[in-house]
């Protein structure tokens, strides 16, 4: 058992580690999140009723942009460096370490902003019943957002313009999630009640972590050859 | 041992013209006939298009986008379905062919989707007002025509051709998974947020005839893909198995010719 | 025991070798030679399952290793040419993490030991970032200092960047490595002093 | 017959910048992806043939080309 | 004359030499911007009324942030594979070819967004007499966001989360042309007319031109030490 | 000449040298040796200018080099450790953008014959991210072949990844460059094959 589990805490905790070592990156993405956030006010115009009208789309739209664009790192330090290869050469399983890096991933970079997006739907106006219904939409997206999004990042490792062929593989993917979870704060401040799109996103989130990570493993595979 | 198993027996399995050498000149035969049913379909598709079916009630004349819209819809559809199901055989089985397959039909499934979106623009400006709405069923559309740019950048981006077969094959399969997801995500999106205000204006009870021309040109349209596709798919075989002999042969026969 | 039968590497439209065979017995040191572009890197990776030939197979002590990658994994250390640095980490942190994902359970003050051992006794908590050219590869080879039971080392160039010292400390672990059993092969333009002297394979030899 | 006149159904009971911009398009896509086709297929074949001169002329005798033993 | 534009031509060819064999990415830069515009009406809804009057700032956002994510490259990859030192090694001055690749940058990545811009508004319905209007907003607004962008893209050369601490120092500098960019739409929709907004940024973009160069030789100089 | 004059570089909190003085004069080959990380790699920086000493001062002909950096720069081929290649371009364009962009004026026959003088004449128009280590350094080095008058050739480790033959031919180059007058200041590892031996300067001796 732990030693089946090696690969898979090694990793875990060394991205941890990374991620707290170069903890400007997490911040970074988080300002990202902020920033793009408060420059709608500027690009729109600042009415209020508008403002609180397209605030849920507003704040899923940047937090799935914020993922997206962290997501280009995800495995191109250790491609770059050398590290994959040797990770394919461990004996264990490759699906156990791609799950460490992604779930390690989230915890760097998703979870923060699940925690801050409260605050900016403040900045909003949003009404506050609606806030733990936009925390839970983006603890359930975001995951699935990640998984999703690393099966791209494998399969563009290495490539020109990598990060951007990033986003078109993996936008219209993340299209359904973006749906629901806007849906969901929506349809709470519609009151028409959220449950069905909360279930929706944690069926997503089930079949995402079942699927992704064998693609994301056979991805990196391809990749390195 | 291993030699045998990657070369698939040449008796009498399904699977013979998974070969490319077999498969090579087969396309080459069969190609001109579909493109021949093509145009013959075409042609009468638009005879009944125009000349035979009558105008419709309550569009007018605008509705005759339907004999080609609605098959390139269809078309562009299927043709996503069918490059999944290329690039999970080859997956599975190993077969260079499949993938090449897959790779060949991409940019007609993407030109068939570019047609329904044009085509779905012109006719919503007289219809509705404008040329797009966020109509569940044209948004969605509009996302498998990035589905289909992805696939093309990917397997473009990469130069080695195994490394693009394997990954276009990954995405394509990950697409298809997708696209019902995203089909029934977006048809909810849209009825949550506004009630029925824009959907397709169905004429009450199609005319025989229109709808006849409407299958004639999906007949037309199949006709075309399987033309193309195997036209594609000739070169990419030889590019690929250059190194083989009977292409050594091919190209002994084309020297002089090109 | 490694077993490779009519390899041939296709790159674009070259023909890097064909039909190469190789054996390796236990205890053996087989060093790959050639001059520049003639598929040593190519066939190294090859051999390590990385990449797949174009034709042949290869064999670990009888079994396939495409059908049998986990237990040929477990026996294989590979170096190339990217020493699998990470630029935030410290060698030490490095080191072990590339045991830990390799799946070997290596003690700490091993660790410690090996990086000294090799040079780095000042360099341990630096980041990666700011060490020299011949350390950032010290740490990839202290790898094969831990004395960890891996009996295949395939190494890319391991001398490069290295001064004449590590490279004659290097030769004396390599040359142990052999005589106790273990298999290297290895790639190199520069002469190091082996116990004993490799057996050369030169690809401009096979060359297609 | 549907149409009164030639000119009635060239303007499609005036929706014909509609209709016909349709038919057109699509005609153009079609003939620039069939055009795009024989291109391509053109561009292949020339490069292998020249590569196959290539080998032909001796060089290095290192390029490719030779078959490979499956 | 011409010696000392040598350093200035070789660049700016090469540069667009790099885009035109890696146009991939260029197209890729434009399909992330059509992409990130297409994502807004799933994230506020389709409304059309709604979407109507969000389209000059929804627009505006995705061309600011598709420049954005492309600036990390611009530098990027001369400095991992060492041409930049060698560029700062030529006895002409720096500023230069800057300059040159400020330009070829521009012309492969901005361009194309400028070009494809009205297309895009058309989806949103916004009424046919804007859309110059927005072009030539756009036009002058993206090579001062390219200028500025890189400076930042300079002084963050090499710096892990280099991309997202780009994001961070040039965001606040990008917020003045997104306000006079969407401005000048909105005015002319709103009837105002566009003039005073075109004039600001016609003078921003002189003056980012006289100044940006200087800046970013200068950061580039640190940054390779 | 290169003259300096008492430099002392500080890398985090270690001293690597100080009081370094050196001098070269036309027609003198000089190698920076030292074991790994005694800092020729941050002498050699200093002395192009790209890096700023902490104390001491350069000189070129008698002029300052920070005071008078363009002359200087006229003057001065540097190659480092990174090869200064860009993966989408060819040898070719690689080669002819280095020229421009140095400022040198080359046609684009003489830059093929340099290429295909180092060996490259196969790998013409493969973009250079598939070459070998072997060609990626040949592509960099391709510069020194192209009879440019610029006197001073400042080069770090020009013989990593090479092959023996190509070691051969590049020493042969080096000596030829200063038995025209010209300077040569590199470090390495490995012996080559000079016509005259280099002054040595030992960082391990000098050092702080
Ligand atoms: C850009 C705009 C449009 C797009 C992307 C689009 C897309 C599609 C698609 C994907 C289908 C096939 C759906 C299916 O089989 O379930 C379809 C069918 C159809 N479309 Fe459109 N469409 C557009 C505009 C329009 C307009 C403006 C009209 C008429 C007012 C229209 C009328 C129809 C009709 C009648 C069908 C066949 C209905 C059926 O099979 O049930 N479309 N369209
Ligand atoms: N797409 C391609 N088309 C043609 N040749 C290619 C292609 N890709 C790689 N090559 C060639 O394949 C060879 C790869 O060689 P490899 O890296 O294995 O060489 P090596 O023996 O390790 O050389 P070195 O001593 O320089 O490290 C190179 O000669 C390279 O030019
Ligand atoms: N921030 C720092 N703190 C402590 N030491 C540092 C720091 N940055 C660099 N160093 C040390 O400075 C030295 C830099 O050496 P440099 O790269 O010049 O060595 P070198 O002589 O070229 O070595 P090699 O032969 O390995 O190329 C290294 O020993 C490195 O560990
Ligand atoms: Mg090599
Ligand atoms: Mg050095």
């Amino acid at each position: 058992m732990s030693r089946t589990l090696g690969p898979f805490a090694a990793v875990l905790r060394r991205d941890l580690l990374l991620a707290w070592r170069g903890r400007a990156d997490v911040l970074v993405t988080l300002a990202f999140f902020v920033v793009v956030v408060c420059l709608f006010p500027f690009g729109v115009g600042a009415e209020t009723n508008q403002l609180r009208s397209i605030a849920p789309g507003v704040l899923w739209v940047a937090a799935l942009l914020a993922t997206l664009l962290s997501l280009h790192r995800l495995f191109a330090q250790d491609h770059a460096d050398g590290t994959l290869e040797q990770l394919l050469l461990s004996p264990e399983p490759t699906v156990l370490w791609v799950v460490a890096k992604i779930v390690a991933h989230w915890i760097a970079t998703g979870m923060p902003l699940v925690l801050v997006a409260p605050a900016l739907a403040l900045l909003f106006d949003v009404e506050q019943g609606a806030l733990g219904v936009l925390v839970l939409s983006l603890a359930l997206g975001t995951p699935i957002l990640a998984l999703l999004g690393a099966v791209g990042a494998a399969l563009t490792l290495g490539l020109r313009g990598g990060g951007m062929l990033l986003a078109l593989l993996v936008l219209p993917l993340f299209v359904p999630v973006l749906i629901f979870g806007a849906g969901a704060v929506d349809s709470h401040l519609s009151g028409t009640g959220a449950d069905a799109h909360i279930l929706l996103l944690g069926g997503g989130l089930l079949g995402a972590l079942a699927l992704a990570p064998v693609a994301c493993a056979a991805a990196l595979r391809i990749a390195v050859e | 041992m291993m030699k045998e198993m990657k070369r698939p027996e040449r008796g009498k399995s399904l699977f013979r013209f998974a070969a490319p050498q077999l498969f090579y000149p087969l396309a080459g035969a069969l190609a001109p006939w579909f493109a021949g049913a093509a145009a013959v379909l075409t042609i009468i598709g638009l005879w009944l298009a125009f000349f035979v079916a009558p105008t419709d009630a309550q569009q007018g004349e605008v509705y005759r986008v339907i004999f080609i819209h609605v098959p390139a819809a269809w078309m562009s559809m299927f043709v996503y379905l069918i490059m999944a199901f290329w690039s999970a055989v080859g997956l599975v089985m190993n077969t260079r062919l499949s993938f090449m397959m897959a790779r060949a039909l991409a940019p007609t499934g993407a030109m068939f989707c570019v047609v329904a979106l044009v085509t779905g623009a012109l006719w919503g400006k007289p219809t509705w007002g404008a040329y797009w709405v966020w109509d569940a069923r044209l948004t969605s559309q509009l996302l498998l025509l990035f589905l289909y740019f992805g696939f093309m950048a990917l397997t473009e981006a990469i130069e080695d051709p195994r490394r693009a077969d394997k990954a276009g094959a990954i995405i394509a399969l990950v697409g298809a998974v997708n696209v019902p997801i995203i089909y029934f995500s977006v048809k909810w999106w849209n009825t949550l947020h506004q009630g029925a205000s824009v959907s397709l204006t169905k004429a009450p009870s199609m005319a025989a005839t229109m709808l006849a021309g409407m299958l004639v040109m999906a007949l037309a349209s199949w006709a075309y893909t399987i033309a193309v596709t195997l036209w594609r798919v000739r070169p990419l075989i030889l590019e690929r198995e250059r190194h083989a002999e009977w292409v050594a042969a091919e190209l002994d026969a084309l020297e002089g010719r090109i | 025991m490694l077993y490779a039968a009519d390899l041939a590497c296709l790159k674009g439209d070259r023909l890097l070798f064909r039909g190469l065979s190789l054996q390796v017995a236990p205890g053996a040191m087989l060093r790959i030679a050639g001059p520049n572009g003639f598929g040593k890197t190519s066939l190294l990776r090859i051999l390590c399952g990385l990449a797949h030939p174009e034709a042949g197979e290869i064999r670990w002590n009888g079994r396939s290793i495409a059908s049998d990658r986990e237990s040929f994994h477990r026996t294989l250390l590979y170096l190339g040419h990217a020493p699998a640095l990470n630029d935030l980490l410290t060698p030490l942190e490095n080191l072990r993490f590339a045991c830990a994902a390799a799946g070997d359970d290596v003690d700490e003050d091993v660790c410690v030991d090996a990086l000294v051992r090799i040079g780095l006794a000042d360099q341990l908590d630096l980041p990666a970032r700011v060490l020299s050219q011949g350390q950032r590869r010290r740490v990839g080879l202290a790898r094969l200092f831990l004395g960890i039971r891996r009996s295949l080392w395939v190494l890319d160039e391991p001398f490069t960047a290295l001064d004449a010292a590590a490279v004659a400390d290097l030769a004396t672990t390599l040359s142990d490595h052999c005589a106790a059993g273990g298999v290297v092969i290895l790639t190199t333009h520069q002469d190091a002093p082996f116990a004993v002297p490799p057996t050369v394979l030169d690809l401009s030899e096979v060359a297609a | 017959m549907q149409w009164e006149s030639w000119s009635a159904f060239w303007q499609m009971g005036g929706a014909a910048p509609f209709v016909w911009g349709s038919y057109g398009i699509t005609a153009l896509l079609v003939a620039g992806e069939l055009i795009m086709v024989m291109h391509r297929r053109k561009d292949a074949l020339r490069r292998l043939l020249r590569l196959r001169r290539a080998r032909a002329g001796g060089g290095s005798g290192r390029r490719a080309f030779e078959e490979i033993v499956e």
